[in-house]
C-alpha cells in the first residue's frame, strides 16, 4: 500500500473526452463513462480506486477540468500546491 | 415545383451532405438548384445548416427566410426554425435529439428517433441518410434512383460499397415517417 | 457530436467501482484550474495543446502574482479568443503582428510583462519580418510560439512548420520540399540574434513535458523582470482535427514525427543562468 | 456536350482558372476563400502544368503577382477582405505598371477581423482605390457560381485587352454556395511574347522595364493621363450591367452581387402585391453604368439600394441619379445578409410609403 | 507670450506631437515626409522621455501603433502613400476596436512608386476607406504650416473624444515648405487610465479586451451600427471647413489643403477681373461639410472643384450640390501642382465661359 | 557643383606630362566598360559602390553570354533605376518585395536567370519576411544584397545593418542597440536555411576585392543554371553621401568599420563544389 | 509690400539657405513669409530651387509661376526662369555660371561673377551670400541688422564664427551690383 | 623597365571625380585635373606614363569609365579580356 494517498475531481461538464489524460495517468485509474455531457462528449470517469494524486491527468488536461487531491501517510501535503511545477519527476513512482 | 428547404443541426451530424444529395440528385433531374451553407470557423463544432432550393424554375434568391421543409437534427435547430416554417410546410425533427419538439398547428411535424435507428443499424453515420429519406416520403420530389446516384456524387469513391447501407437507410427513413404520419 | 445512442451498456458497471475518499478537501489539493484561467468552456477541438499552454500561463501568473502586470497579445489563429478565457488585459491583433503589437505594449508600458502568443503560421508565415525585427531589438517581452504545423483555424493548410512529406488541404501530395521549401526552423534562427536572451523548446503532449514547459514559462516572465531581452518559447503541440487523428494518436505522432525535426529542450541559455 | 457540374463558386472559379489557361497562381489561406487555393493545390499543376504557390503572406502573394505579371502570363491571386487589405501597396504598382492580372476578392464581413460571413464592405477599396493615387480596376461582382467561373475567363481577356487588373469582387456567400455551373472547355496554355513584358530581352528589341516609377512630375503626370485615358476607354466599352423587369417598373432596386439576386426574389413577391419594382444590377462596378441609371432615373420613383454595407455604391448611384429622384439606402453589415421578405418591408416603407 | 518659429510643415508637426503630449511615434522613412522621424529622433526623447521607434517597415509602424493605443496613451504614425497603402489592414483594425490615435499621410504623386512631389490621390483611400469593411477615419485636412501644427493637438483631442483615428491628409508641398508658426506650450505627459484600455487587469475592474473580431454575424453587424452611430455624431460636431468670399459668390471654387490657396490666390485674380469668385475649403474631409457646400449650391451659378489627382473629393462635392449646379471638375496628377494664373484660365473657360 | 573658380594654376603643368602610347588599340584592351552596362551617366553619387556591381554584373551577363536570358528585379532604393543602366528586361518592385517578385518571374519563366538587386534597408527591413522565405523555398534566383549600412535613397536613415553607435538621421546620437537592437547579420541567418546553396559576404572596395566579388557573381549565375536553389551574394557597400565621407574615406571607414563586423568570404560553399 | 522670389541654381550652391534667411529675418520684422523648396531625390545632385514670399498681409499661395524676383544661379535657371519674372521685375544671375546671359528687355537684369569674388574670399560656399547682398541692394525688402540676426538662425551654431566673413559677401554682393547697375 | 606595358583612357564625361582610381592606382599614374567635366565634376587624368596595364582603376570605377589597354614585350595581350576576373591578384607588382 503506498503511503502517499490520491484523489482527483473530474468537471465533467469541461471534459470534451480527448482521453489523453486516461493515457497520462500511470495507475490506470481513469476511463471514459458512457455517458455525454451537456457538450454531447463522453466524458471521463475515474475507475479505479488506486489515484496517486501524481496530478499527470490534470496537467495534460487541455480543459483544466481536474483537480487533484493528495495526502501522506503523516497527513502532510506532499507537494505544495505552488510547486507542483518544480516537483521531481519519479513522483508517478512516488508509491 | 419549387421546394425551398432548411437543414440544420450539429456540425458532424451531415446536414451539409443531405443538402448537397438533394442538390445533385435534382440536377440528374435537370431541376434548378442551389444549396447555401452557413459557414464557419469549422474545426470547432457548433451548429451548422444549409439551405436547399430544388425547382422547376430560375432561382432567383438562394438564400430565404420562410421554408417549405424545415429539417431539424437537434434542439436549438427546432427552437431557431420552427417559426420559419411557411405555413401549411412541414417539419422533420430527430426525436432523440429534441426533448422539446415544435407546437405549431398550422404546419405538419413529424419526429422520427433516427439516432436509435442509425445505431441499430451499426452505423451512426448514417442518421442523416434516414431523415432523408423521411423528408423523401413526404416531399417526393426527387425519384429515388436520382437520389442514389446523387449520392454517389457526395459519397468519396472510397465509401462507395457503404451505398446498400445507404439505401437502406433511406428507405427505413420512408417507413419511419410513413409509420409516424400514420400515428399522428 | 451527439453521441448518445452510441453507448452499449456492457461497460457500464466498472465506472461505477471508483468512489470519493476523505482526501478530498481544499486542504489537499495539489492541483486545480488556476483562477486567472476563466471558468468556461474553450472554443478549442477535444485534445488541442492550446488549451493546456493557456492553463500554464495562468498558472505562472497566478503562481508570481502578477495578474494586475501582465498584458497578453493574441493575433488570429485558433487561440485568437484566448481574451475570452485568460483573465488578464489582452489584444487580438492582425494576423502576423502580434509582436509589433506586443513592442508598442512593452514600449509604453515598459514595467508590464507584455507576452505574444502567435501559431506558426501567424509566427513563422505572415508575421516572420515581426517576429526577427522584434526579437533582434531584443524587445523585453515573451513569445510563446505554437508550433503545431498547420493552419489550425482555417482549416489545415500547410504551415511554414509542416514536416516533409505531411499533408495538408494545400499540400494534399505531401509538402514537396523542392517546391515549397523545407519546414522552417525559425526558433533556430532568432536564437543567433543577440536580441533574444532565452530561447527553448518544449512540449505539452505528457505530462513530464507539461511540468518542463511550465518552468520555461516562468523562466520567461521571471526574465522578463529583470529586463534581459527577447524570451522566446516554442511549444511544439498538436492539431487533432487538422492532422485528422484522435488526440492520442496525435500526440504519439507528435513525439514521433515532430520532435525528431523539432528536437525539445533549450536553444539558447542565459550564461550566467540569468542571475 | 455541356459540362454541368454542382459546384461551390470558390472552386467553380479555381476550376475556370485552370480551363482558363491561367499560368500561375500565388496565394495565402484566408477564410472564405481558401477554397480556391486548396482546389488549386489537388488540381492544377498535374492538369496543365499551371504553377500553383502558397505564398508566405498576402503581400508576398501580390508581388509574386506582380513580377510574374510583368511576364506577360496569366496570373491570378485571390483573398478576403484583411489580406485584400495588405495587398493595397502591390495593386497600386499593378495598376500603375500597367500589368495584366487576375484579383478576386470573396468578401467577408469587416471591419478588422472581423467576421467570416459574407460582406460588401469592401466596395470602396476595390472600386473607388484602396491603394494610394488615382488608378482603376476593372471590378466584375457575379451574381451566380456560373458567374463566377465565366467571369474568370472574361476577367482575363479584359485584363489583357486593357493591360490592367482585373478584381472579381465577390462574397463569402456566394464562394460557398453551390450551384449548376456549364463549365468552359479547357483551353490550351499557351505563351504569347507580349512586346511590353519582361522576357528576357533578345537582340531583336530594345530592353523592356516594368516600374511604375518616375521622379519627374510632368513624367508621372504623363503616366497618369494614359492611365486616365484608358479608363475613359474602358468606361466607354466595357460596362455591364442586368436589367431585371425594369423597363416598366415604378420603383428600382440597385444591388450588385448576390444580394442583388435576394432583391430579385424581393420584387417578384412586390410585384405580387402590384408594386411595379426592377432590380437594377450592376455587373461591372468599375466601369459603373452610371448612365444607365440616369436614364432609368427618369422613368422611376425613387430608388432603393441595398448592400451589404453601411452605404457604398449607393454614391455611385446617387451620382448617376444627380438628384433627380430620391434614393434610399438599406443595409446589413458584419456579416448578415438580407432576406427577401426583409427588403420588401423596406421597399414598402421607404419607397411605397406604406407602413406594414 | 506667443512662440513664432519658421518651420518646415512636416517639422512643425513633429514639434506639436512632442508639445501634445504624445506618448509614443513608431514610423518608418519614406520621402516627403521622413523628416517627422528625423525631428522626433533628435528632440523627442530628451525632452519629455517619448518614445520614439523607427520600426522595420509601416505595417510593423501600424501594427505597434495598435498595440500600444491599446493603453489608452496617445499615440501616433506618419507615412507617405505606398506606405500609407501597407497600413490600411492595420487601420481597418484600429477603427473597428476604436482605439484613438493619429495616422499622417504626407501624400506623395501616385500611382505606384510614383514619384516624391506632392499629390492629393490618396483622398479616397483616407475618406472611403482604403481598408476593408466599413469604417471611418476622422480626416483633417491642413492648408498651412499653422495648421500642420494646430490638427495635432486638435487631431489627439477629437480622436480620444472618439476613441477613433484621426488621419492629418497632407501633402509633400506642405510637408516641406517653411512658414511661420505659433507653437502652442508644451503640455505635460501624463496618463489617464481610460476604463476600456489595457493596462493590466487591476482587481477593481474585470478585464479589458481589444479586439475587432466577432464571429456572429449578429454581434459584428451590433458592433457595425455601434460605429456608424459615432460615425452620424462626428458628422454633427465635428465639421470643419473655411468659406473664403463665398456669401457674394458667384462662382465657388473647392479645393483642400494647400491647393485651396493656390485657388484663393486665384479667386483673387478672378475678383480684380471682376468675376466674384469664393473659395469653399473642407477642412474636415470626414466628416465632409456636404451641407455647407449644398447651400451655397443654391446662390452659386457653378462650382469648380480643383485637385491634385484625377477627381476625387469633386464625387462628394457632386454629392453635396445634388444636381443643383454644375459641378466642373480641374485636376493635376503625378506630382505636379497647379499655379494660380492656371486656375484662373481654368475658371475662366469652364465657369465663366469665357475663352481667354 | 561648379567649382570652376577653385582651381588654382600652379598644379596644372604635370597633368600634361603623360602621353598615350602606341598600344592604344582595340586588340590590346584588357578591360573596357561591359556592352550590357548601358553607356549612359548613371544617377549615383561619386563614389558609390553601385556603379560598380552594376557594372560587374553586366561583365558577368556578357561573358556568359546570357543577355536575353536575364530578368532582373529592383526594388526602390538607390538602385531602382538600375533598368536603366542595364540592357536587360527588368522590373522594379515595391520596397522590400523584390525576391517575391523574382520568385513569381522565376516560376513561370523557369528557364531564365533571375536575380534580384536589394539594398540593406529593403531586403533586411521591410522585405525580411519575403527574404527568408524566398531562400527558405530555395528558389532558384540569385540575390544581390549591397548592404551600405544606410537608407541611401531617402537621405540616410537608420538601415538594420547600420553599426553600433553609428550616426544617421533617425539615430542621431549613434545606433543604440538597447533600444534599437544591434545590427543584424541577414545573411548568416539565411545561409542556415536549407534552401540557400551558395551564400557569399564580397566588397568592391579595392580592385582585389572587386574581382573576387565578380567571380562570386559568376558563380551564383552558374549555380543557377544548374537549378542549385538560392545563391546569395551581400556585397558591403559605402555611401558617400550620407556617410558624409568622401568616396576614399568611405572605403577606409568601411575597410576598417564595416568588415570587422561584417567579415569578408563565403559563408555557406557547395559541399562537392557546385560540380 | 509682397515680394515674391525665386531662387535657383545647383544642388548645393546654398539656394536652399538664400530663401529661409530670407524668410527668418522677414518674420523679425513681423512680416509674412512662407517658403516653398523644390524637393527631389536629395543625395543626387541635380537642380534646386525655393520660392520665398516676403509680405506685409497674408499669404494665400505659397506656389506662384510669376515672380518679382529670379535670382539664377547657373545657366538651366536663368533659361527656365527667364520668362517667369513679372514685367518690370528683376533677374539677377551669376554671371560665372551663365554663358548665355538672360535678354528680355522689359525687366531689370543684372550679372555678378560671385563665383570669382567667392574664390577672393577665400570661402567658395559663400557665393550664394554675395548674390543674396546683391538682391537686397536691389530690392531693400529687410534691415541688414535683421538680415544678419536670420542669417544666425539658419547657420548651425558651430559656423557662427563665419557670420562676419558673411556680412563682408552680403557688403560685397551689394556693391557688385551697385557696380553692375551703374553700368548698365 | 617592365616587360608589360600598359595605357589607359579614361572617359572624362563620365567620370565623378571620386578619385578611387587615383587612390586604386599601383603606379600613382593618375591625378585629379584642373578642368571640370560638363557635369561639373574635376575629372581624373593620366599624369605619369607608367601604367602596367593592371586594370585596378577600371575595376573600382563606379561609372565604367575607363578603358584598359596592355601589351606584353612579345606582343601578345597578356591575359585575355574575359579572364580578368580570374587574373592572378599579384599582377600589379607585375612590371
Ligand atoms: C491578413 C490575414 N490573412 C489570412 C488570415 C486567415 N488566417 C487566420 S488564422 C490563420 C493561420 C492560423 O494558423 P496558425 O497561426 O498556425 O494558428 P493555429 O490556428 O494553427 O493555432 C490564417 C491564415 C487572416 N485572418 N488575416
Ligand atoms: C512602402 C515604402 N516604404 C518606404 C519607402 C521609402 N524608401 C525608398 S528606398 C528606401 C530604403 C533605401 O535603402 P536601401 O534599401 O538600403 O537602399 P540604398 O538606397 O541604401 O541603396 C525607403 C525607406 C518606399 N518607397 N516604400
Ligand atoms: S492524479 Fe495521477 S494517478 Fe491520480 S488519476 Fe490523475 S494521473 Fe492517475
Ligand atoms: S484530459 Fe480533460 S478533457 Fe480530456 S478526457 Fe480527460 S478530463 Fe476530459
Ligand atoms: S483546429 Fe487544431 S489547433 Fe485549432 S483548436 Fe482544433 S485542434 Fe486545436
Ligand atoms: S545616396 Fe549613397 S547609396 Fe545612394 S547613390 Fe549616393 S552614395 Fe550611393
Ligand atoms: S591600369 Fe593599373 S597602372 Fe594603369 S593607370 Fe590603371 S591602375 Fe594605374
Ligand atoms: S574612378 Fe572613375 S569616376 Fe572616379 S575619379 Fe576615377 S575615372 Fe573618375
Ligand atoms: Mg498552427
Ligand atoms: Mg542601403
Amino acid at each position: 500500500m503506498a503511503k502517499v494517498k490520491g484523489d482527483i475531481i473530474i468537471d465533467i461538464e469541461k471534459c470534451k473526452g480527448c482521453e489523453l489524460c486516461i493515457e497520462a495517468c500511470p495507475q490506470d485509474s481513469l476511463e471514459r463513462s458512457r455517458q455525454v455531457n451537456n457538450k454531447g462528449y463522453l466524458y471521463i470517469v475515474k475507475v479505479l480506486d488506486n489515484c496517486t494524486g501524481c496530478t499527470n491527468c490534470a496537467l495534460v488536461c487541455p480543459e483544466g477540468g481536474i483537480t487533484v487531491y493528495r495526502k501522506t501517510e503523516t497527513g502532510k501535503k506532499q507537494i505544495a500546491k505552488i510547486d507542483n511545477v518544480t516537483q521531481d519527476m519519479n513522483i508517478e513512482v512516488n508509491e | 415545383m419549387t421546394e425551398e428547404i432548411i437543414i440544420a443541426g450539429f456540425g458532424g451530424q451531415g446536414v451539409l451532405s443531405m443538402g448537397m444529395i438533394l442538390c445533385y440528385s435534382g440536377m440528374i433531374e435537370n431541376k434548378e438548384v442551389s444549396w447555401m451553407p452557413s459557414y464557419g470557423p469549422e474545426m470547432r463544432g457548433g451548429t451548422a445548416n444549409c439551405m436547399a432550393i430544388i425547382s422547376d424554375t430560375k432561382i432567383s434568391s438562394p438564400i430565404i427566410s420562410k421554408y417549405d421543409t424545415v429539417i431539424a437534427l437537434n434542439q436549438p435547430s427546432v427552437d431557431k426554425f420552427e417559426k420559419a416554417v411557411k405555413p401549411g410546410g412541414f417539419l422533420l425533427y430527430e426525436a432523440n435529439n429534441v426533448i422539446h419538439p415544435p407546437t405549431r398547428t398550422d404546419i405538419e411535424i413529424i419526429g422520427i428517433d433516427a439516432t436509435k435507428e442509425a445505431a441499430k443499424m451499426k452505423n451512426t453515420k448514417i442518421m442523416n441518410m434516414i431523415m432523408l429519406g423521411g423528408f423523401l416520403k413526404k416531399k417526393p420530389i426527387i425519384e429515388m434512383k436520382n437520389i442514389l446516384e446523387g449520392l454517389k456524387q457526395v459519397l468519396p469513391e472510397r465509401y462507395h460499397h457503404l451505398i446498400p447501407l445507404n439505401e437502406q437507410a433511406l428507405k427505413r427513413g420512408m417507413e419511419m415517417v410513413e409509420e409516424a404520419s400514420l400515428v399522428s | 457530436m451527439n453521441e448518445r445512442a452510441l453507448i452499449d451498456d456492457e461497460h457500464y458497471e466498472h465506472t461505477l467501482r471508483a468512489e470519493h475518499t476523505e482526501i478530498i478537501d481544499r486542504e489537499n489539493i495539489v492541483y486545480e484550474k488556476p483562477g486567472t484561467l476563466i471558468d468556461i468552456d474553450m472554443h478549442y477541438c477535444p485534445g488541442c495543446g492550446h488549451g493546456v499552454v493557456h492553463r500554464l500561463i495562468a498558472e505562472v501568473i497566478d503562481e508570481m502574482e502578477i495578474q494586475s502586470e501582465v498584458i497578453g497579445v493574441a493575433p488570429v489563429g485558433c487561440s485568437v479568443l484566448a481574451y475570452n478565457y485568460l483573465n488578464i488585459d489582452m489584444s487580438e491583433a492582425a494576423h502576423g503582428r502580434a509582436s509589433a503589437a506586443a513592442t508598442g505594449i512593452k514600449r509604453v508600458m515598459p514595467e508590464k510583462y507584455v507576452f505574444s502568443y502567435q501559431g506558426d503560421g501567424d509566427l513563422a508565415a505572415i508575421g516572420t519580418g515581426e517576429t526577427i525585427h522584434t526579437c533582434n531589438r531584443g524587445e523585453n517581452i515573451l513569445f510563446l510560439f505554437i508550433n503545431n504545423g498547420i493552419y489550425g483555424m482555417t482549416g489545415g493548410q500547410m504551415a511554414p512548420t509542416t514536416l516533409e512529406g505531411m499533408k495538408s488541404t494545400t499540400s494534399p501530395f505531401g509538402r514537396d520540399v523542392a517546391t515549397m521549401g523545407a519546414p522552417l526552423k525559425i526558433t533556430e534562427l532568432i536564437a543567433q540574434l543577440p536580441g533574444t536572451y532565452y530561447v527553448t523548446r518544449q512540449s505539452v503532449h505528457t505530462a513530464n513535458n507539461v511540468r518542463k514547459a511550465k518552468k520555461a514559462i516562468r523562466k520567461g516572465f521571471e526574465y522578463q523582470k529583470l529586463n534581459k531581452g527577447t524570451c522566446f518559447i516554442e511549444i511544439v503541440s498538436n492539431c487533432p482535427s487538422n492532422w485528422k487523428m484522435t488526440p492520442i494518436e496525435s500526440n504519439h505522432w507528435l513525439n514521433d514525427n515532430m520532435l525528431p525535426f523539432y528536437p525539445l529542450g533549450d536553444i539558447k541559455v542565459p550564461k550566467n543562468g540569468g542571475k | 456536350m455541356k459540362e454541368l457540374k454542382l459546384m461551390k463558386g470558390n472552386e467553380a472559379l479555381a476550376e475556370a482558372a485552370i480551363r482558363a489557361g491561367c499560368d500561375a497562381y500565388f496565394g495565402y489561406p484566408i477564410t472564405p476563400q481558401s477554397e480556391v487555393l486548396e482546389y488549386l493545390s489537388r488540381e492544377a499543376n498535374a492538369r496543365t502544368g499551371m504553377v500553383v504557390l502558397q505564398a508566405e503572406s498576402e503581400i508576398a502573394s501580390i508581388n509574386m503577382v506582380y513580377g510574374a505579371a510583368g511576364t506577360g502570363k496569366k496570373i491570378m491571386t485571390s483573398s478576403s477582405s484583411p489580406g485584400m487589405s495588405l495587398m493595397q501597396e502591390g495593386i497600386s504598382y499593378i495598376a500603375c505598371a500597367e500589368l495584366p492580372c487576375l484579383l478576386v476578392n470573396v468578401n467577408r464581413g469587416g471591419p478588422g477581423l472581423g467576421t467570416i460571413q459574407p460582406g460588401q464592405g469592401d466596395y470602396f477599396q476595390s472600386v473607388k482605390g484602396g491603394g494610394h493615387g488615382d488608378y482603376k480596376l476593372i471590378v466584375l461582382a457575379p451574381a451566380t457560381v456560373q458567374e463566377m467561373s465565366d467571369f474568370v475567363k472574361e476577367g482575363f481577356e479584359l485584363a489583357f485587352k486593357y493591360r490592367n487588373p482585373v478584381l472579381i469582387l465577390t462574397d463569402g456567400a456566394l464562394g460557398q454556395m453551390m450551384e449548376k455551373v456549364e463549365l468552359f472547355p479547357q483551353q490550351e496554355r499557351k505563351f504569347e511574347e507580349l512586346d511590353w513584358a519582361i522576357t528576357g530581352k533578345p537582340e531583336s528589341r530594345p530592353k523592356n522595364a516594368i516600374t511604375s516609377l518616375h521622379l519627374k512630375a510632368e513624367k508621372m503626370e504623363e503616366i497618369n493621363i494614359h492611365l486616365q485615358k484608358k479608363y475613359r476607354e474602358i468606361e466607354k466599352n466595357e460596362i455591364r450591367y442586368e436589367a431585371i423587369d425594369c423597363d416598366d417598373a415604378d420603383y428600382i432596386i440597385t444591388a450588385y452581387g448576390l444580394v442583388a439576386r435576394i432583391c430579385t426574389k424581393a420584387a417578384q413577391l412586390a410585384r405580387k402585391k402590384g408594386i411595379k419594382v426592377g432590380v437594377l444590377r450592376p455587373i461591372s462596378l468599375f466601369p459603373f453604368p452610371y448612365d444607365v441609371i440616369n436614364k432609368y432615373a427618369d422613368k422611376v420613383t425613387s430608388i432603393l439600394d441595398v448592400e451589404m454595407n453601411a452605404g457604398q455604391m449607393v454614391e455611385d448611384v446617387r451620382l448617376a441619379v444627380n438628384g433627380k429622384v430620391p434614393v434610399e439606402f438599406y443595409g446589413r453589415m458584419g456579416g448578415v445578409v438580407p432576406d427577401p421578405e426583409e427588403i420588401l418591408k423596406v421597399l414598402e416603407e421607404k419607397l411605397v410609403g406604406v407602413a406594414v
